[in-house]
């Protein structure tokens, strides 16, 4: 196996971790942290392209993993407050529990 | 285009005229509610300075008339590099001295107009904000800046038709404005595109390569589109729909008079002198790409406009709301005077309505002040004796717009009547305008009859004799009378002349409206020139030119006829109480009422438009809610249990019938929605589990 | 006579020679070794003399000894302390998260070594030469935060909660303008790597060294970015998370024995480790301030460098007083962040003054400092007065007493 | 396939299989943070030494305390805790499964499994990453920090919004507390 595919399957393996998670969970933290982990296997993908693709001088892949770090901040910082709000609010954070869009 | 550096100190500085209002504008959105004075101090400062960088612009222009341009590289996409620019030509010059120095006139007045406002502060950073975009609409030499600063004038706009946000007519008339200019912004951007596919460049004059300059429009001319029309003839046509949007022609005019639900000062800045001139600026300043046909369809929709507005302003009473229709109107004739006549005789007709339609406003707002805030005409009357300058001031403005001879409005709308008498198309036009000139005079001296000259006929405001003792309205203001309803004796406050800070501003722009148009008269058409390009000499011989002097003695004899009639209708009986009908109501009530409810436009709009977008949203959230929303319940069906197909199909064979399959069909529906049951986690194993489908899919496909 | 420069560069070819003298197989491994160990051994060492340092010192300043039993003038005494945290008994309360509980101080002190891996304690003297050394430490030193909260959260206790949040607030807010203000030098500098951001101080004219903290941006950023540190080492006036009066020891209020003694290091090391990137990246690191003191040994500078601010730790704690809650956060988000904003925005403006702007050296140079200097004096002197204005001084209410 | 790629890659994988099957939250976030620095180190290793170092930051410096934060607020941390397993879970699993299987097979389909060739690391420098994040990527740059603003304003707005609410019912129980005294 090349190392590239080795990274593609470590990725690939992360992302159903982390869909699993999102699955099944009943946390909506944890929903979101399995959202996360999907996230990072999809940076891991890049660099592993970057770094064994044709043209790792152009460095388009680090840069997009260096944007994607930065959304994903954005990301955790604006859900992690969308559940806050709804813990608030509902006083749960389990997601089976939050089916309502009124309240 | 020259060289940067051997450019005058203003040609490459111009772009500070435009940023010092902005930058006052940012500055006073930071401010506390409080600092009411510094805000003030920094918009009128700033467009202090800004008139002073205008009139340097303008010499500048007097003295080399040529087209001077600076472009900048702005923004990098991919390789290639948007440019922007602002450019310096004596159209933009007079602009630029116009909207400065109106604007400054208006900031002045807003003083003592808002003075009591919580919301000065914001109001003067929104004013500032207005007039930065609106100056660098003026002096952008690109389709991106101009569209660019165009949307901030329409957002400014919005917000300040929507100060008084907390009356939902405000609120609404906001919406509305923002709404219906859009759809003219939408041609306008479409447009925009579509030029810039075809030229591959937005800027307006870049040393022949810009989308105004010879090759590219003889390439656009060119080629042709659909119905034979040139491309240059369909781009100017969308650009003008963007300009119609902006500057209120018909179909786009409905959001104008409802506009006047915001301050007085903006009535006046945004919805008579600059903002709706933008339009004809517009159009002005892509002349070249309007070919013969679209200037024939620019010259209609003037016309059109300049006699429907005028007629429904006869019969209105709200006294902004006649001059937002005469300010429509007189739209429509600068719009007129661009498709017959070519850009000087629009924009002279422009400039000299800028500076008495916002007079009119201004003086409009100082009577709504005296009269306690009171905008309908029927309760004014006889306000003459109490505010002379007012009166003064204003009946300056209306000679003006009527086009009394020799007045501003008399030169700028007689040289459209002549160009569209002139005109070889069709005299259609020139008839319209002339009907239009007509019942000009008449509104006008309606109002006029309403407003000053009679007796005063309003419920007179009584107030408190603890607010007279403590002497809160000054002595001469107050009054004590026999209540004619009551019979008690009550203390009534007269209307008042407003101060200094907002009758002076009326008294300069009342100099120009008499004035200005002495720069444009046929003997000396300086301005036409001007903007040509050329130098113009003092000849009267031009006066004999063929049917100039006829046509000038019939536009002359028309204003006197509605004046005349205005007389003859108001003048000759004074009115003597609120609530008696109107002159013209007694003779005409259908008419009237049909005007008054301004020929049912909205309601027309109301019933067709908007019901269409309505039925357009249903029929949306019907295809979302049983289409679409349908599909997503199969795949939840069909991949959490195939079991219940299975019995459905079951029954369906047993039963028979095909009744009774659609009603088997409707409860399976109706189960299937308990899969849109909102749970996250449900969405997402149905998004996996369609990734799986189509990736096996694609990958089964791929494997040969 | 031995040279300056092999003094200097004693222990970097005592290194080479052992390395040398080993089989090739393990050369690598050797020389990894051999940075490690001396990194903890020596920081190790240097904590035990910090311990004693500061307990004589804060006695002092109160007017008392300080410890002067163990050995001559109680230098012993850390020897002392080794012993009785090691043979007391390591206590875990029942309801703790046995797991984390034991993992937290291990990860807490692993993590604050990691981050020495890039300090030049000395020319040549740098375990790993990262191309983004400062990035590295802070990234590194990020996870400390995590490791104070398992702290906290193992104990079940809630005062080691309410301090491991406290702790951890006010590390996350006082880690922007550590960073930013970090910012400063490394946009002057070019680059992250902290070997050559003190190659680039090592430099002089005038027989003056080129330390930033000589540029008004470099004086501010210092200033600001050790009141920064201060706060992120959870040292006074910023020890709320272990305030003794309110919450009793804060996060570690569980832990006894060794692994009290854990925590105690990792705050010393923590500190010596963000003293080390102040003096690297603003006190030329191991370069002396003029040229003619050069011949002093480059880690002896460093070392020197290091008291001198440890000494200011102690003098700061021995004398302010500590910050309430809401204090530490206003200075945090309302004076330190606009502050190192502003340093970057002069250190912006030092970067474009160059002579072909303010003329040619000597009076340009005064003009350029003072020019860097008054952006960043208008902005405090605004600042400050904008946040006392609406401070006004009352008569406190105690809102849970009545 | 070297030795130090197959064990950060195990402690990655292991840090984010018990992320999300312990069972208290706090636990989860933990292991959830070994599988970031798993993953940071995997980057490093690599060569993509900016992102690694970009992603132990943000990842381990921030979006682990936040989420530890999280969970302490909604009370996740001492509730009691959930159970993972359930007909729901098992279905999930099964999905994840099905989707690994997918990807795993498009890895082995495409060609990267066999025709690759390993190329050296390249070298890139800190200076380079900037130029290219100052001049190429400028206006990705841009747009970034203008949603990363909007983003701090939103989650400062979210987190806020009904804090006014709790806090006029708490003065109103003390009334109420005051009323009964």
């Amino acid at each position: 196996m090349t190392p590239l595919a080795g990274c593609l399957l470590v990725s690939a393996l992360l992302f159903s971790v982390g869909l699993a998670g999102a699955l099944t969970r009943r946390s909506a933290i944890l929903v979101l942290a399995g959202i996360e982990l999907m996230l990072n296997a999809a940076n891991l993908n890049f660099i592993a392209f970057w770094r064994f693709g044709a043209h790792p001088e152009f460095l388009t892949g680090l840069i997009f993993v260096i944007f994607s770090i930065a959304v994903a901040a954005a990301e955790a910082a604006v859900g992690l407050a969308l559940i806050l709000a709804i813990y608030r609010h509902a006083r749960t954070s389990d997601v089976s529990e939050i089916t309502e869009m009124k309240g | 285009m020259m060289r940067p550096e051997s450019m005058s100190w203003i040609v490459r500085n111009l772009w500070l005229i435009p940023a010092l209002p902005m930058a006052a504008a940012a500055v006073s959105a930071l401010l506390k509610r409080s600092e009411r004075r510094l805000s003030a101090g920094l918009a009128i400062g700033s467009m202090g300075i800004s008139l002073v960088l205008s009139l340097m612009a303008f010499a500048e222009a007097l003295a080399d008339p040529a087209r001077r341009v600076v472009t900048f590289n702005w923004m990098q996409f991919g390789d290639q590099w948007v440019q922007l620019g602002w450019l310096l030509d004596p159209l933009a010059a007079v602009m630029l001295v116009m909207v400065s120095f109106v604007g400054l006139l208006i900031f002045i007045y807003s003083l003592g107009y808002m003075a009591h406002d919580d919301n000065f502060t914001r109001f003067f950073c929104f004013m500032s904000l207005f007039a930065g975009a609106m100056l660098g609409v003026v002096i952008a030499n690109s389709l991106l800046l101009l569209f660019m600063c165009w949307e901030v004038v329409g957002l400014t706009s919005y917000l300040l038709i929507g100060f008084w946000f907390h009356r939902p007519a405000a609120a609404a008339a906001a919406k509305k404005a923002f709404i219906t200019t859009r759809v003219g912004d939408l041609g306008l951007l479409i447009g925009m595109v579509w030029l810039y596919g075809q030229t591959g460049t937005l800027l307006f004059y870049n040393s022949g390569a810009g989308c105004l300059e010879r090759t590219a429009v003889a390439g656009m001319e060119a080629h042709l589109t659909v119905a034979g029309m040139a491309v240059s003839t369909a781009i100017g046509l969308l650009i003008f729909c963007g300009a119609a949007g902006k500057s209120g022609q018909v179909p786009l005019h409905v959001w104008l008079p409802d506009a006047m639900e915001g301050p007085t000062p903006v009535s006046a800045l945004i919805h008579a002198a600059t903002m709706v001139a933008a339009g004809v600026y517009l159009v002005a300043r892509v002349y070249p790409l309007m070919s013969g046909s679209a200037l024939e369809v620019v010259a209609w929709v003037g016309a059109i406009t300049a006699i429907f507005a005028a007629c429904i302003a006869v019969a209105q009473n709200d006294i902004k709301r006649i001059l937002a229709y005469s300010t429509v109107s007189q739209l429509g004739y600068m719009m007129l005077g661009l498709g017959v006549g070519g850009v000087a005789v629009g924009m002279f007709h422009l400039i000299t309505h800028a500076f008495f339609k916002a007079l009119l406003f201004l003086g409009a707002g100082s009577v709504i002040h005296g009269c306690t805030e009171d905008q309908d005409i029927r309760n004014m009357g006889g306000l003459r004796r109490f505010m002379p300058v007012t009166f003064a001031a204003y009946a300056c403005g209306m000679l003006a717009l009527c086009g009394f001879p020799l007045f501003a409005g008399f030169w700028s709308k007689d040289a459209i009547l002549h160009a569209a008498h002139g005109w070889g198309v069709s005299q259609g036009p020139f008839y319209l305008g002339a009907v239009g000139a007509l019942l000009t005079a008449f509104y006008m001296t309606r109002q006029m009859y309403y407003v000053f000259l009679g007796q005063r006929r309003l419920a007179e405001a009584t107030v408190s004799p603890a607010a007279v003792a403590a002497h809160e309205i000054p002595a001469e203001q107050i009054e004590p009378v026999v209540s004619a309803r009551t019979g008690e004796v009550c203390i009534i406050e007269h209307p008042h002349e407003s101060p200094a800070v907002t009758t002076q501003p009326l008294v300069v722009l009342a100099v120009f409206a008499v004035l200005l148009g002495f720069v444009g008269t046929p003997a000396w058409p300086w301005f036409q020139s001007f903007l040509a390009g050329e130098s113009a000499g003092l000849d009267f011989g031009r006066f004999g030119e063929a049917g100039l002097l006829p046509l000038m003695a019939v536009s002359s004899l028309i204003v006197f006829a509605g004046l005349g009639l205005g007389w003859w209708f108001y003048g000759r009986k004074p009115i003597l109480h609120a609530t008696d009908p109107d002159a013209l109501e007694k003779i005409q009530p259908g008419v009237f009422h049909a005007l008054a409810n301004r020929l049912y436009v909205d309601e027309l709009y109301g019933v067709t438009v908007i019901a269409l977008t309505r039925f357009c949203a249903g029929f949306a959230a019907w295809l979302d809610r049983w289409i679409f929303g349908g599909a997503v319940r199969i795949v939840a069906w069909m991949v959490t249990g195939v079991g219940w197909l299975d019995a459905g199909v079951d029954r369906f064979v047993v039963n028979g019938g095909f009744d009774e399959g659609c009603r088997d069909v409707a409860r399976g529906g109706r189960l299937l929605s308990h899969f849109q049951n909102g749970r996250v986690q449900n969405y997402l194993r149905v998004i996996a589990v369609a990734l799986v489908v189509l990736a096996a899919i694609l990958l089964w496909g791929r494997r040969g | 006579m031995i040279s300056p420069g092999a003094v200097d560069q004693v222990f970097v070819t005592l290194k080479d020679w052992i390395v040398f003298h080993t089989p090739a197989p393990l050369q690598t491994l050797v020389s990894i070794v051999i940075e490690v160990a001396t990194i903890i051994v020596v920081f190790a060492a240097l904590f035990a003399l910090a311990t004693v340092f500061e307990r004589k010192g804060l006695g002092r300043m109160q007017n008392r000894y300080g410890p002067n039993r163990v050995g001559p003038f109680g230098v012993f005494q850390p020897i002392a302390d080794a012993v009785k945290s090691l043979t007391k008994e390591d206590v875990v309360p029942r309801a703790a998260d046995h797991v984390v509980h034991y993992l937290a101080p291990l990860v807490l002190v692993g993590v604050v070594f990691l981050t020495y891996a890039v300090l030049p304690v000395g020319r040549n003297m740098t375990a790993v030469n990262l191309d983004a050394g400062v990035l590295y430490f802070f990234a590194v030193g990020a996870a400390t935060e995590l490791a104070i909260f398992m702290a906290g959260w193992s104990s079940h206790n809630k005062y080691s909660l309410l301090g491991a949040m406290r702790a951890i607030a006010q590390m996350v807010s006082y880690e922007i303008p550590l960073i930013l203000s970090s910012v400063a030098v490394i946009m002057i500098a070019g680059t992250l790597s902290t070997v050559k951001i003190v190659e680039l101080q090592a430099r002089y004219s005038n027989g003056l060294a080129h330390w930033y903290v000589f540029t008004p941006w470099g004086l501010a950023g210092f200033i600001l970015f050790m009141i920064a540190a201060t706060a992120e080492t959870n040292r006074s006036p910023f020890d709320l998370p272990e305030g003794e009066s309110e919450i009793i020891s804060g996060y570690f209020i569980e832990y006894s024995g060794f692994k009290f003694a854990l925590f105690f290091l990792a705050e010393y090391l923590e500190m010596f480790a963000v003293s080390g990137l102040g003096i690297t990246l603003f006190l030329g690191g191991w370069s002396s301030p003029v040229s003619f003191l050069a011949w002093i040994p480059s880690w002896l500078w460093f070392f020197g460098k290091l008291l001198a601010l440890l000494f200011a730790f102690i003098w700061v704690r021995g004398t302010v007083p500590r910050l309430r809650m809401d204090q530490l956060m206003n200075f945090a988000w309302k004076f330190m962040l606009p502050m190192t904003l502003v340093t970057i925005l002069s250190a912006g403006i030092w970067h474009f003054l160059t002579v072909a702007v303010v003329g040619p050296k000597p009076l340009g140079g005064v003009i350029r400092w003072l020019v860097c200097a008054l952006v960043i004096f208008v902005p405090y002197i605004t600042l400050a007065r904008v946040l006392e204005r609406g401070r006004r001084i009352e008569k406190r209410v105690y809102r849970f007493a009545e | 396939m070297t030795l130090p790629f197959l064990i950060l890659a195990i402690m990655t994988l292991a840090g984010g299989v018990a992320a999300m099957t312990m069972r208290r939250l706090v636990h989860c976030a933990l292991a959830l943070v070994v599988s970031f620095a798993g993953l940071s180190a995997l980057y490093l290793n690599l060569g993509a030494e900016f992102a690694g170092l970009a992603q132990l930051l943000v990842y381990v410096g921030a979006i682990a305390i936040l989420i530890v934060f999280a969970i302490l607020l909604t009370r996740g941390g001492e509730g009691e805790p959930e159970g993972a397993f359930s007909p729901a879970g098992i279905v999930g699993a099964v999905v994840a499964l099905a989707v690994f299987a997918v990807l795993a097979w498009a890895v082995e389909t495409s060609g990267v499994a066999r025709a690759g060739v390993t190329v050296a690391a390249p070298q890139i420098t800190m200076r380079e990453i900037g130029f290219a994040l100052m001049q190429r990527y400028v206006l990705p740059l841009e747009v970034i920090a203008l949603m990363l603003t909007a983003a701090m304003i939103g989650a400062v707005i979210l987190a806020l919004r009904e804090k006014r609410n709790d806090s006029a019912g708490d003065s109103g129980a003390a009334q109420k507390q005051g009323l009964r005294a």
